[in-house]
């Protein structure tokens, strides 16, 4: 058992660290949120990396890696809160590869992995329409309604922009009840999508955890260090040990998503519902560290605080992955409990007890 | 990073379980001396397929076991209910302290004993006024002829009204530095000066004793380490005795979110919308403490050293296992109040989970000062 | 407005205090629990101070005060810890006095009231059978289910012990479908008697508190004492708003029952809702002050401990009340919002604003 | 115990109802600006009837009111949902402290363009370097000929563009000990030393303003108090301020958590139990603040000095606000995410309660130190 990135994987991390770094700083994302847009020269280079597609299979188009692969990609847009459409399309994608048929994966998907044409997904809402990210100038749309998808064009809908709680990456409604229908699993592609969201709250709290220590190593107040007092410090350790549990939690999904497809359904939920928590607590808690200036615009914090704010919504939720937790852990009846039949491979959570 | 684990552990597991079927001693009989000489023989039977010892090397009596194979023993062994062997002090601590700093001789005197539990062995580091701030012991051994002679007070002792041998921590040198005048001695239980009291906890048992120590002698060949090294001896013990232990302890508390379940079944209120929240939200708690703790265990495997990041699963083994026995209690409504299940037990003995073994603000400290690199209080 | 407690009051809150350090200090407390019983003299002397009908019209041959003096005697009694069949006594007589008719009053409540004869109180559970405490040995009990109320005669049921968390009291089951029903309003006569389960809550977070602190200021580690570390501080403070509110909640829903009715469904939900948790949280809480010693039976926190895990589950539970209180604020279907029409005589939660 | 008004206290309240009735200032426009100059018009109207310096003896213009009044004052304005006067600092901070430490010129000068909100006021304490710690100030105060020269930087002051006095303080004497070399300034913010400058928050609004200070001056006559006890004068008009607070803000929470409910009942969840559980539990928590508000103002009545029991209230009102705003965005859903109810920025601005007016932090310090007599950290 290595639950260690490998060697390849650090590299993946490394190159997304220095290229975000490199192509998205905090003081570039200040100017895409300024401006409203994103930059176009970000999106070339996640497709000239290949990200695009990047746990999809060469079959479709894709690197042909995996969801490890792509949760450590994710974690550092996370952590870069980078403003891109990548999430949005990850999530088409992802959708597609799983959901859709034969014809619409050739038509769409390897366009997509490809980076030639750009998906947006999203979830259906109360009144019937979409609330998808970066839907406008999207080529193909996939609306999720419960455990069904339709494939959407956008000449096929209404596209309009929506005010969100975050400024970092464009939000909008799609109406429009056209469409066709995705025939396969969209709780497979749900599931991954989850991770990939996952992915990025913890990215966006290991960030705004960062911010909290530096802050608290530097700031003095009553002649010391504040991070020298418990009710600094150990609020910094709750932090950590809700940002490793969220991270612990989406790196065993995203394996179990590669490795071990039984046992991704309980740990997408387990690590969407502790990621959701993770991200804004931390973000939150990160901020009473900083004090006066968390709160105001110029200091960064708040765009990882909004990020956090709207992932943990995007899909499903903590109290809709919680609930699904309770039934995989015996709450369900009776007949939703077969997946238990299965035999546990490595980390398995523990069947009961057979003595 | 793959989480599958090897064949040969795949095997290990797979003979672990047929053996765990095959030799399970049943139920533990009632009452606290028979309860310990049922472990005492479970012991031995460990013994003679080498589960005792798993991870000494075999040279001692040993399986040689990795700490992979150790994290899959806890965990079957959680899994398939057995209880702990008589001497678990002897084995998880004793012996590695033996093995790691002891003599030859003293290899020689003392290994052999703890794997047969024919020696049951103890601990003596905490006092009444050194909790959290161990090093503030007081017990005091002087030098005499032959040996040491010592004086104080130990508490939160388990075994010791069963124990040979104490492992105990007394200030050799009241001079020098807090850490640098303690000194680790093997000190025989059965002498005069030695006095063990059961201490009656909360939940009206008795795990833990008051240790009077009143003229004590531990001969020289006795000390482990040299003297006034015993500190640094016993923190590499104390860190071997964590790791691996937080996998078999989130699978204990993943069984008994199964066993919740199903009373929350039986009481009818498993559609309860407010009772499937409370009770997801602990799976998802104990599940990340879980994978945590493989993380952990991984590194540990690889880095060789446990390292501070121990105390995440440590902090919350201790919350979840609070949470959730409060809620297993509270779940009940009013009958919660009635001592007819093992819930009220549990909620009341899992106070001690955030004290016992460092307390939840002693590791919140660790992974402030040792992690994070905030600066130190003191 | 005088939110403290009158001249009068404080007398009985003194004589209360007083009597209990006189007749059952801890050491007292811990004898009776080691036998199994309650002291016998004390409880004579309770009749004696008239507590058994204090909040119990002087017509029923009770003293005639107020349900505010009944707190004040029921919290000194929480923070003696006391080992006495006063609670379940009490909750007998309310219940009478509201829901009984007036041959039940005049043959038992006068008697109770004033000593002669013991009531005790408990609720029906899923096996129809009832938990009541101090059952054995009482004259006459009252069997609560749901919003009905039944009087019950030892002869008519089976009187069983029963090992219960809190070995400062002593439980029974009762069984039997035996006895007559009280006709009466049994939601008015429980509310109060939440009050007084509110307000032995809050005596015993109160001496849980006290002890936390004072074993704060003196115990040393690390060379000073744990009560100048913000974990221990902060966790002690966090203890006194918990206890204040508690008290706070307790003291207006006394009021309320006494001056007020209207306001009192409300003002006893939110009491025993906060009076449970605060029990509870603020003994487990002044535990991890104490470290080890304090999970010695040889410590008294424990008995604290116990009481408050008990008073929690007697009548309703927190959560009950927290559904109730969410169906004052307005989540109940718009027919049982029918009490938002009393105008608010003083401190009355606020109406929906009128502009 | 008698939590009845009294008769004089339940005509003031329907006098005042009836007032706030007929002279409802309607909806706040839009803008900044226009925004400032409706409350601007909104506290002339109130001064009209005395209802702006409510507590200010009748002789300077003010109502005479009690503590009472002030409360059920406070709860009727949040009830009526009408807004704040514009110079509201001037009415609660600053005309009091020249009430009670300024001389009979400073009273003459000052208190009248306050309640006409002719002249508005701001504060000037925070510093970027002094939060918490507010003492440790570095904005200097020199003596020069008739005055002070000012120099130094400001941070977290309301209303800073319109205002015309700045309740300053500044270090007069940098040799004394930390809180005696303070002194309270009323300066003149129309003059070329001082700048303002908008302040953005996370919620994209600017409430607060730096204020950059460069030889700015202060005739002697606009020092309040003496020169060196401007710590004792911002403290006693800092507690002041937050008596009788409490219990209004208590009662916004309540009325939003009213509209809360309406929220809820419109997504049809009313009936879900997880959502009544957490729903009930912030009207508890939110019902035991003001409760606690009550008291606290009982116990101010009749003591005549707010105590360090009112950072209780100001605890919870922080969490339970920060609590309400999460849930009501979380039990939306996915649209919890649009930005296209109040909630969104109800929630975002609640991040400052734990901060603005002393950190949940130091209130907890000032709960241990001050009520619980624990030892200081410091």
């Amino acid at each position: 058992m290595n639950f260690d990135l490998s060697t390849e994987q650090q590299a993946i991390k490394q190159a997304a660290r220095d290229f975000l770094a490199g192509k998205s700083d905090l003081r570039a994302v200040r100017r895409q949120v300024d401006a409203g847009t994103y930059d176009g020269a970000l999106w070339e280079g996640v497709k000239n990396q290949g990200w695009t597609g990047i746990a999809i299979p060469e079959a479709h188009g894709g690197a042909g890696l995996g969801y490890v692969e792509l949760a450590v990609v994710m974690e550092e847009f996370g952590y870069a809160c980078a403003p891109s459409p990548l999430l949005s399309n990850t999530a088409a994608a992802i959708l597609l590869e799983h959901a859709g048929s034969e014809a619409q994966k050739s038509q769409w998907l390897s366009a997509i992995a490809a980076g030639e044409q750009r998906g947006a997904a999203g979830s259906v809402t109360r009144d019937g329409s979409a609330l998808v990210a970066d839907a406008e100038g999207a080529d193909v749309l996939v609306l999720v309604d419960g455990a069904a998808a339709r494939l959407v064009l956008p000449a096929e809908a209404e596209i309009t922009a929506v005010k969100a709680i975050d400024p970092t990456r464009r939000y909008f409604r799609v109406t429009g009840n056209g469409g066709v229908p995705l025939p396969g699993d969209v709780t497979a592609g749900l599931d991954r999508v989850e991770v990939a969201l996952s992915a990025e709250l913890t990215g966006v709290a290991q960030r705004a955890m960062e911010m909290a220590v530096e802050y608290a190593k530097v700031r003095q107040q009553f002649g010391r260090p504040i991070g020298s007092y418990q009710a600094v410090s150990h609020r910094c350790a709750d932090m950590l040990v809700d940002v490793e549990s969220a991270r612990s939690a989406t790196l065993f999904a995203a394996w179990a998503a590669d490795a071990d497809p039984s046992q991704l359904s309980l740990a997408a939920s387990v690590a969407k519902a502790q990621a959701a928590e993770t991200g804004w607590n931390v973000a939150a808690s990160s901020l009473q560290v900083h004090g006066g200036i968390g709160f105001t615009w110029e200091h960064d914090l708040h765009f990882f605080m909004k990020r956090a704010a709207a992932d943990a919504r995007l899909f499903g939720s903590a109290s809709q992955h919680r609930d699904r937790v309770a039934g995989h852990y015996g709450l369900d009846p009776a007949p939703a409990q077969g997946a238990e039949a299965h035999a546990p491979a490595a980390l398995a959570a523990p069947e009961p007890a057979r003595v | 990073m793959d989480l599958t684990l090897t064949p040969e552990e795949e095997q290990f597991r797979a003979e672990l379980r047929t053996w765990l079927e095959q030799n399970h001693p049943g139920p533990e009989p009632d009452g606290a001396e028979e309860a310990f000489q049922f472990r005492r023989a479970w012991q031995h039977r460990m013994q003679q397929d080498r589960y005792a010892g798993l991870t000494w090397p075999r040279e001692y009596g040993g399986r040689g076991a990795t700490l992979m194979q150790s994290a899959i023993f806890n965990e079957e062994m959680v899994r398939a209910k057995v209880p702990s062997p008589a001497n678990i002090l002897g084995l998880v601590m004793g012996g590695p302290v033996v093995i790691a700093h002891g003599t030859p001789e003293q290899k020689e005197r003392f290994l052999e004993p703890i794997l047969s539990a024919d020696e049951i062995w103890c601990q003596g580091f905490s006092e009444p006024d050194a909790g959290s701030d161990l090093a503030s012991l007081k017990t005091r051994a002087v030098k005499v002829d032959g040996g040491w002679k010592i004086n104080g007070q130990k508490v939160w002792t388990s075994f010791a009204h069963h124990a040979k041998w104490c492992m105990l921590l007394a200030r050799t040198d009241p001079e020098a530095k807090k850490h640098d005048g303690i000194t680790y001695f093997l000190m025989d239980m059965e002498q005069a000066g030695v006095q063990a009291k059961p201490l009656r906890q909360l939940t009206d048992e008795s795990e833990f004793n008051e240790v009077f120590i009143d003229d004590a002698f531990v001969p020289d060949e006795n000390v482990i380490g040299n003297p006034g090294q015993g500190w640094s001896v016993a923190i590499t013990t104390l860190a071997l005795e964590r790791a691996g232990l937080s996998l078999g302890s989130a699978v204990a508390i993943q069984i008994q979110l199964r066993e919740l379940a199903a009373m929350i079944r039986d009481l009818g209120k498993d559609r309860d919308p407010a009772v499937r929240q409370k009770f997801g939200e602990l799976c998802v708690k104990a599940e990340t403490m879980r994978l945590n703790g493989a993380r952990g265990l991984s590194y540990v495997i690889k880095s060789g050293m446990p390292g501070p990041e121990g105390s995440i699963t440590k902090i919350q083994w201790a919350s979840v296992n609070q949470a959730m026995t409060e809620f297993a209690v509270q779940v009940r409504g009013t009958e919660g109040l009635l001592d007819d299940t093992p819930w009220s037990y549990r909620m009341l003995r899992a106070r001690a989970n955030s004290i016992e073994g460092g307390t939840s603000e002693i590791q919140k400290n660790i992974l402030a000062e040792r992690v994070l690199a905030l600066p130190r209080l003191r």
